[in-house]
């Protein structure tokens, strides 16, 4: 194992995002987390589209590609299938990985090929100066809604397991440890990972996580899923999460239920209706909402199998040149 | 009866009958046993768009024609000397093009009144005196297959789906082909589904039976064998021909290949060959759509396989964004166009040539790549090879123009000399290439070989050489993103440049001007190769000098072009489109080309051609 | 109301799929529905993209459009803003809607806009004779995959829900009625509606649903959900399904539970964890499977609210003419 | 010290900053007042792409260019006489424009070792001599800007944001513009944030007392308001003028607009304006990409309204399909691309006219369409109708093409007189158009106006009219699928001559040759108008003749320019792109234009014009 230190995967380039940015904290974690990886430089590649989130990989002193809107996963796509050995993940916005790019998005963790996306969600158009996003709530005013959008967002979890989503995580841009946890956890993952991260814009959008994610009100308001532990939040540890046979799971306070009623997470169910039913706890960032791991599970990776496919057929028929190529066709000679 | 055998030199057969009749197997068999046999040949399956149209109908009229001959031909044949309409609407679709006094095969039983009607004949042709200018042979081709078929196990329901194989026995008998290669090939095809497989084989001896002893046929026609340049041949259509090139481009570079693709008529049969060629270092990768599709070429193309993309019509179209990527990181991409006739959905099983302007000019900004078209179906296999290295070696997407016609034609191929193939060097850095001031090295992705403008490339994976790029502009040298005002200039034309200079790269264009005085030239591009050949042929043989020159080559255009242009009195542009290359031409050469166009889905007839230019010399 | 009978609805024009194909019997229950919704032929658009499926609009005798792959929604979309007076439909295959289609797909149900989609799923390509889609299943042998698929389908439904579809539905080909009743509802419903209608195509994958929706086979299963009644299913109604803490919910033997166990459907619930979970009960149509409505909530139209805040909007301002417009510039006068 | 004051007959200024020295803001109200002053003017504001790019950096420099003047002008100027650099970085990328003893204006507290380093400067450009040329004027305006909000009860770091109104108000004591109005202005905009409003004021007020008292001017001047025509006016930029224009559009046909859209610099703020607009019968729609916002726009457009979509670069290439689709479909569709530098992201906020081919060249198949350009900010709104005009009638999408340079620059626009806006018919049927065999009627859609081909088009909705249309090809007539050779040979053929026959209902060209005996002709489109029509009046000035056609319809060309053309011995296509016009012009009038080309992502300067032909004419 190689040994790296942070300074080892910044590149030369200055840092072009305003001042304040959640991105900064975001770039600081993935710094930080590649030394403990032990993987090579050389062997990654970070991917992005379009967007302030997209610029992501020029702050990487590793290979880089700076695409165009929405279509890094596609481009990660054919990179995976062809160069397994590489370490690839995707840096995206909400608008480029949710609006423009949905498509791509739910067919990559469909095909559950092995790349890890980094979803910087900041509900809100950055690079284009503040237009409303596929995940910017019901009512938002923006550059493009001066009277108040009037549909509803996305919640990327809810739509990423219901996309087949193997690897399902949420975070947020306020909290290092638990970021580097999450893209620790999804590095592990064989297969396509969606991290979600709550990203503060300050220009455009300040403040849109700030009711779950600062200090104050983190304890209350983010329920950390972790494991093998009952669900319990609230600064007093005082509320909790149990089944519901209406909602799935709901919130209840603690002292209305039996300890073994409160839900025990476990990332690795087989089925995903559970985690769908957490992702649905919360409406939008603005009450108690999980963070986490929702999902881990193990599947047929896409670009494995289809190394398999191509290894059997070698075993098979061997490895081909133009002429066993040519004298497959049926032919008849002219003397 | 005794029936008399003649020899021919060539003959036309166009099979046609319902989309369930099984009119495209039966012509490919006919076409194989043909190529065999070993004769010339050339093929033109015309189809609907839907899977099975209603049936009876105009709409639904399935059509295959081959062409053999004991000499080389280059087209599938203008009018057809034989006619095999399966019922009333084959007919209907179909009689027009049967030449004067052309044998004509009907299946009497399906002229019942409700499929007349339903083919829009208000009386039986075959009883109302319409048909007299023509030999025409009523069998009851149903009624024959049924019977032939009864001790089979078949329901007649099924049993009567053999009586494509009964008109193949029959044409079979009547042109003389291998007999016993035919069965074979039956009892492999089906070889697991038993009661399929012995209506087939009943079928198609009743049929060569019928023609044998029915007496109806006063005699039978041997077309020999032609006399073809020593070496193996296979009989091929453009699609394969095309799935083979990609294969060879990519052992020839060493490179894995990477199809991502998106199926689409008439391209989807690439895919269908590539898929199943795993073990040639191919992977295909069906994508979501035709932009992942492209994108994921590009991402392979960047990780150092051969991207390549295949598409037609619409598909084209939302390839564009990704193209202008490409063009921006100066990646290889191979995007394989099989046209097909537009705008929006169009006529999506017939040919036309329309997508040159596109490929050309269909990106936002100042992004040129070269354009590369094939002209005959084997050709394919040469056109893909020649399209990738230009893409891997100048690091820039290529598009290759195929259609319709060339995909699912068929010809002949002298399969190629290997040791004659080229081998494509892709030219990876592995090492630094800057210095730095304070004297450290770098690499720095956009320096460029002086002459070629070829930027350096190192893959992900190659140690030290880490480096980022995008869509950005950016500086020359070091593909840091810039906005300087000049740096966008210059790479404006280095972009340009590079291509342009590929000119030096590729052969001349080459006339075929057997006596060096035509006043006339024929400029051509694609698949109207046959065509023009074959019309320049008839125009030769009426003593009618015209030059031809068919170009491989679109963007850039071969150096020579411009003096070979020059020395013409009149340059005629025969296309499958409005005048697409004659605006190139008008436009780089100043020269008042004038655009010859024919769209309606299907290529031009020699004689066509012939015409055009017999009326041009007469009115000028 | 007018009166129609089924005949009306037919267009002129001659039916061109392949004999025995499932679009014949679906194409049968819209134009037996029409006359009994009692709207007009000429207020009804049917708007689809390309594919078999998408010949549908040619065979309705009331204004529609065949537009281009995987673009229905969108086209549809446009219209059903500007032209609220209008029902619209659109007919859909799975390839078109979840390939190609799929970003429209998830925005078009997140918007919750008045159309009514039909996706006629047969788990292949049809017009392009037979290349995998989105819905085959793992392994499957076509054209384009000849040693067989290595990636995961998608289940409309769960993806449908994880979009925020406010209507999601089920059927299939073989069940006029059933399918009748999913229509009936999805045109009662003020927003976007998926109906899944498990269609089959005889001539590239025959029998594909043929395990669960074969007379014979049908009742063991199909998962008939029912609003107010408790979920049981099986020849002797001898199963249903149950909550369960790993999997959301399951299939359990009516013998080994409590009547009171037994889930009674809902498809009002507000929370669409529930329905999520009820979707992935089957992981194919080759066990038991759920039909019916899974999801039918009420929540903002997305064309009425702008509609809304145009009105609003001309209240407060009155309705604008160009003298208007230019006379609310700042202006400077030269006399 | 007396301050003289002096009469200018014109000035140009540029403010130079960081990004976050709210530069555009300061130029803009600069401009806004002097437009209320009255005088004619043009501005360039120049940005990058990045939010906040790294402050002090050069690819951070935010620039905005004001040309006032007492007299009609064309363009923002070629260099500035009076710069003002907040920032050692804003210093470096301008000071090369600047006039040889041009006024310079410096933020000299910004001046510290760390910003000159950033900035790239090894020395102090303020003491090394090394603007010797300029007449420079070093301000603390950080320290003044503290000084004077003190009270404001702002905190430092906040307060210093303000100095951009220090300088605000420095500029406007020096070149006499009125002081309340922008004070007024202030109030209104920051109403809602008191301090922000206390310290902003403060700044203004600050500086301009500054420039009155402080003694380092020996001069202050007025550029008198310039002789308008009468009427009544307001400064406007490209993207609100063409915003209007939609509006106007809408009103003008009496049909609701739909603007389908996804947002794209530097196109977005027709969305942003558009999208306040609910009581003009607008609806904005932000669709998920570019391709439903065109699919969206086009079902509008179906259902009777006005589909309008706008984009730039990337978003341009993505709705290639759709417009296939609206040309198959004959449906009315406006597209406006305000182009940008590319290839693939390239330069977002650079200007380019690098999309001509793309749009009309950009789609497979046969399928043209109409193009419009507008050639100067205020003119976007005369283009959009026109646009809008032609594609209601013809039931045809039109794409318009504006640029970056016009979408943010303004000058005055004299609002039209609405008695002369023509309102637009769309002409929707009504009734049966067709009899049928057996008496019966029916509705065709494709039943066609014989002189101008156009299409009748029946709304939903509309009782009895119920018909289906698709992007396959369809009987001309009928409009029912067709694969008939003919057919679609005739469909082709007639979408083609549709889109020509416009050329009866377009303007003339207008040629600009007052002697009308020039040898040399200036053919022009879109932006580069001021450019051109500035350089041909400098040459005048020198007594050279030339002349100036300026073109609004790109396709079809107006019907008398092939005329116009002819009758010059040299045509000259001034373009910011590799020769597209030049291009075409070759290729239909076989004319030897050349191709003048520029591709810095900036507007050309008069005096490159002006230079471009003295040299033409020297070398010739
Ligand atoms: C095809 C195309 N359409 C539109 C754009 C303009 N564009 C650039 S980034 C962006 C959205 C950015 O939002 P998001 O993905 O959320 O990233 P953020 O800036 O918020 O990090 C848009 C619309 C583009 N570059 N390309
Ligand atoms: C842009 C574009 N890409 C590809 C195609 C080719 N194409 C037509 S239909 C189709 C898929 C059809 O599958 P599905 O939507 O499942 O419909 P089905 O035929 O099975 O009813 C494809 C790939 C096209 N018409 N346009
Ligand atoms: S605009 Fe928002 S997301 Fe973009 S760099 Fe600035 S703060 Fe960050
Ligand atoms: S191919 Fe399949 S889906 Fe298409 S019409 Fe035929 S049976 Fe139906
Ligand atoms: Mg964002
Ligand atoms: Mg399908």
């Amino acid at each position: 194992m190689t040994v790296t230190t942070r300074k080892d995967w910044a590149s030369d380039q200055e840092v072009r995002w305003c001042p304040g940015c959640g991105d900064y904290s975001i770039l600081a974690a993935v710094q930080l987390l590649m030394p403990e990886l032990g993987v090579e430089r050389e062997n990654t590649v970070f991917i992005s589209g379009i967007g302030c989130a997209a610029r992501f990989p020029y702050y990487m002193n590793t290979y880089g590609v700076h695409s165009i809107h929405g279509r890094a996963p596609a481009f990660a796509t054919g990179l995976a299938l062809t160069r397994p050995d590489l370490d690839i993940w995707v840096v995206t916005g909400d608008g480029d990985s949710l609006s423009i790019g949905g498509n791509h998005l739910i067919h990559a963790l469909r095909r559950n090929i092995n790349i890890k996306i980094l979803m910087f969600n900041n509900q809100i158009y950055g690079l284009t100066k503040g237009q409303y996003s596929p995940t910017s709530e019901y009512g938002k005013v923006t550059k493009s809604t001066p009277f108040g959008s009037v549909l509803s967002p996305f919640n990327p979890i809810s739509l990423a397991l219901g996309a087949e989503g193997t690897f399902v995580a949420r975070t947020h841009d306020m909290d290092r440890n638990h970021m580097m946890e999450m893209m620790r956890r999804a590095h592990l993952h064989k297969g396509a990972s969606l991290i979600e991260i709550y990203q503060n814009c300050n220009v455009f959008n300040d403040g849109a996580f700030s009711e779950i994610t600062s200090k104050d009100k983190r304890a209350d308001n983010l329920i950390n899923l972790v494991d093998g532990e009952p669900i319990i939040f609230g600064a007093n540890s005082d509320k909790c999460v149990v089944l519901d046979a209406e909602q799935g799971v709901r919130v209840a306070d603690r002292s209305s239920v039996t300890e073994d009623e409160i839900l025990i997470h476990n990332s690795k169910r087989q089925k995903p209706a559970i985690a769908f039913a957490l992702s649905k706890l919360a409406s939008g960032p603005h009450e108690p909402t999980p963070i986490g791991v929702f999902r881990d599970v193990e599947q047929h990776e896409y670009s494995e199998s289809l190394q398999h496919q191509t290894e059997d057929a070698l075993n098979k028929k061997g490895s081909g040149t133009i002429a066993n190529l040519l004298s497959s066709l049926p032919t008849w000679t002219v003397n | 009866m005794t029936i008399k055998h003649e020899a021919l030199d060539r003959v036309v057969i166009r099979f046609a009958g319902d989309s369930g009749d099984g009119m495209q197997l039966t012509g490919d068999r006919f076409t194989e046993s043909s190529a065999l046999f070993g004769n010339d040949l050339s093929t033109f399956p015309n189809f609907p768009a839907e899977i099975r149209a209603p049936a009876g109908t105009i709409a639904g009229v399935s059509a295959f024609q081959v062409h053999i001959s004991d000499h080389d031909i280059l087209t599938p044949g203008d009018s057809p000397n034989v006619l095999v309409a399966m019922n009333p609407a084959a007919l209907k679709a179909n009689i027009s093009d049967l030449e004067q006094g052309g044998i004509l095969i009907v299946n009497s039983d399906s002229f019942d009144d409700r499929s007349l009607s339903k083919a829009g004949y208000e009386t039986n042709p075959l009883t109302d005196d319409s048909l007299k200018r023509y030999s025409v042979y009523e069998i009851p081709m149903t009624s024959l297959t049924l019977e032939a078929t009864k001790d089979t196990g078949a329901k007649p329901r099924d049993a009567e789906r053999s009586k494509n194989f009964f008109a193949l026995g029959l044409i079979s008998w009547m042109y003389n082909r291998p007999y016993d290669e035919t069965i074979n090939w039956i009892n492999k095809k089906y070889e697991n589904r038993e009661t399929v497989l012995q209506s087939n084989l009943a079928a198609y001896k009743a049929g060569h039976a019928f023609g044998e002893t029915a007496e109806l046929f006063a005699s039978n026609y041997t077309v020999a064998p032609a006399h073809f340049e020593k070496g193996t041949y296979t009989n091929i259509t453009g699609n394969h021909a095309t799935a083979l090139g990609v294969v060879a481009a990519g052992l020839l570079s060493g490179m894995q290949v990477l199809l991502g693709t998106y199926p689409i008529t008439p391209a989807s049969d690439i895919l269908h060959e590539l898929s199943k060629l795993k073990n040639f270092n191919v992977k295909t990768f069906q994508a979501e759509d035709e932009i992942a599709g492209v994108g994921a070429a590009l991402g392979a193309s960047y990780g150092g396989a051969l991207g390549v993309t295949t598409t037609s019509g619409p598909g084209v179209d939302l390839k564009s964004e990704t193209l202008g990527l490409a063009i921006s990181l100066e990646l290889p991409l191979l995007l394989i166009d099989v046209q097909r006739a537009g705008p929006s959905t169009g006529l999506p099983t017939k040919t036309e040539q329309s997508d040159l302007l596109l490929a050309m000019y269909g990106r936002h900004g100042e992004a040129p790549l070269p354009v590369v078209a094939a002209s005959t179906p084997s050709d394919c296999f040469e056109a893909v090879i020649e399209a990738a290295r230009i893409a891997i070696k100048y690091r820039t997407p290529v598009i290759l123009l195929t259609d319709g016609y060339l995909a699912n034609g068929a010809e002949p191929w002298l399969l190629p000399d290997l040791t004659k193939l080229q081998p494509i060097e892709p030219n990876f850095s592995k090492e630094f290439n800057h210095e730095n001031k304070d004297g450290s090295k770098s690499f720095y992705p956009y320096i460029r070989d002086p002459k070629t403008l070829i930027r350096q490339m190192a893959l992900p994976g190659t140690p030290g050489l880490e480096h980022r790029i995008g869509g950005l502009e950016k500086s020359n040298e070091s593909g840091a993103v810039s906005y300087d005002p000049l740096n966008h200039e210059l790479m404006v034309s280095l972009r340009a440049h590079k291509i342009e200079g590929i000119q030096d790269d590729i052969s001349d264009a080459v006339v075929d001007d057997p006596t060096s005085d035509a006043k006339i030239l024929l400029l051509g591009w694609g698949s109207t190769y046959g065509s023009i050949a074959a019309g320049v042929r008839r125009l030769r043989a009426r003593d009618k000098k015209v030059a031809h020159v068919h170009l491989r080559h679109l963007n850039p255009f071969p150096k020579n072009l411009e003096t070979i242009l020059k020395k013409y009195e009149t340059v005629i542009v025969p296309e499958i489109n409005l005048g697409q290359l004659s605006k190139l031409i008008r436009s780089k050469y100043l020269i008042d080309a004038k655009s010859f166009s024919k769209v309606q889905g299907v290529p031009f007839k020699a004689v066509e051609i012939e015409k055009y230019v017999l009326n041009f010399v007469e009115e000028n």
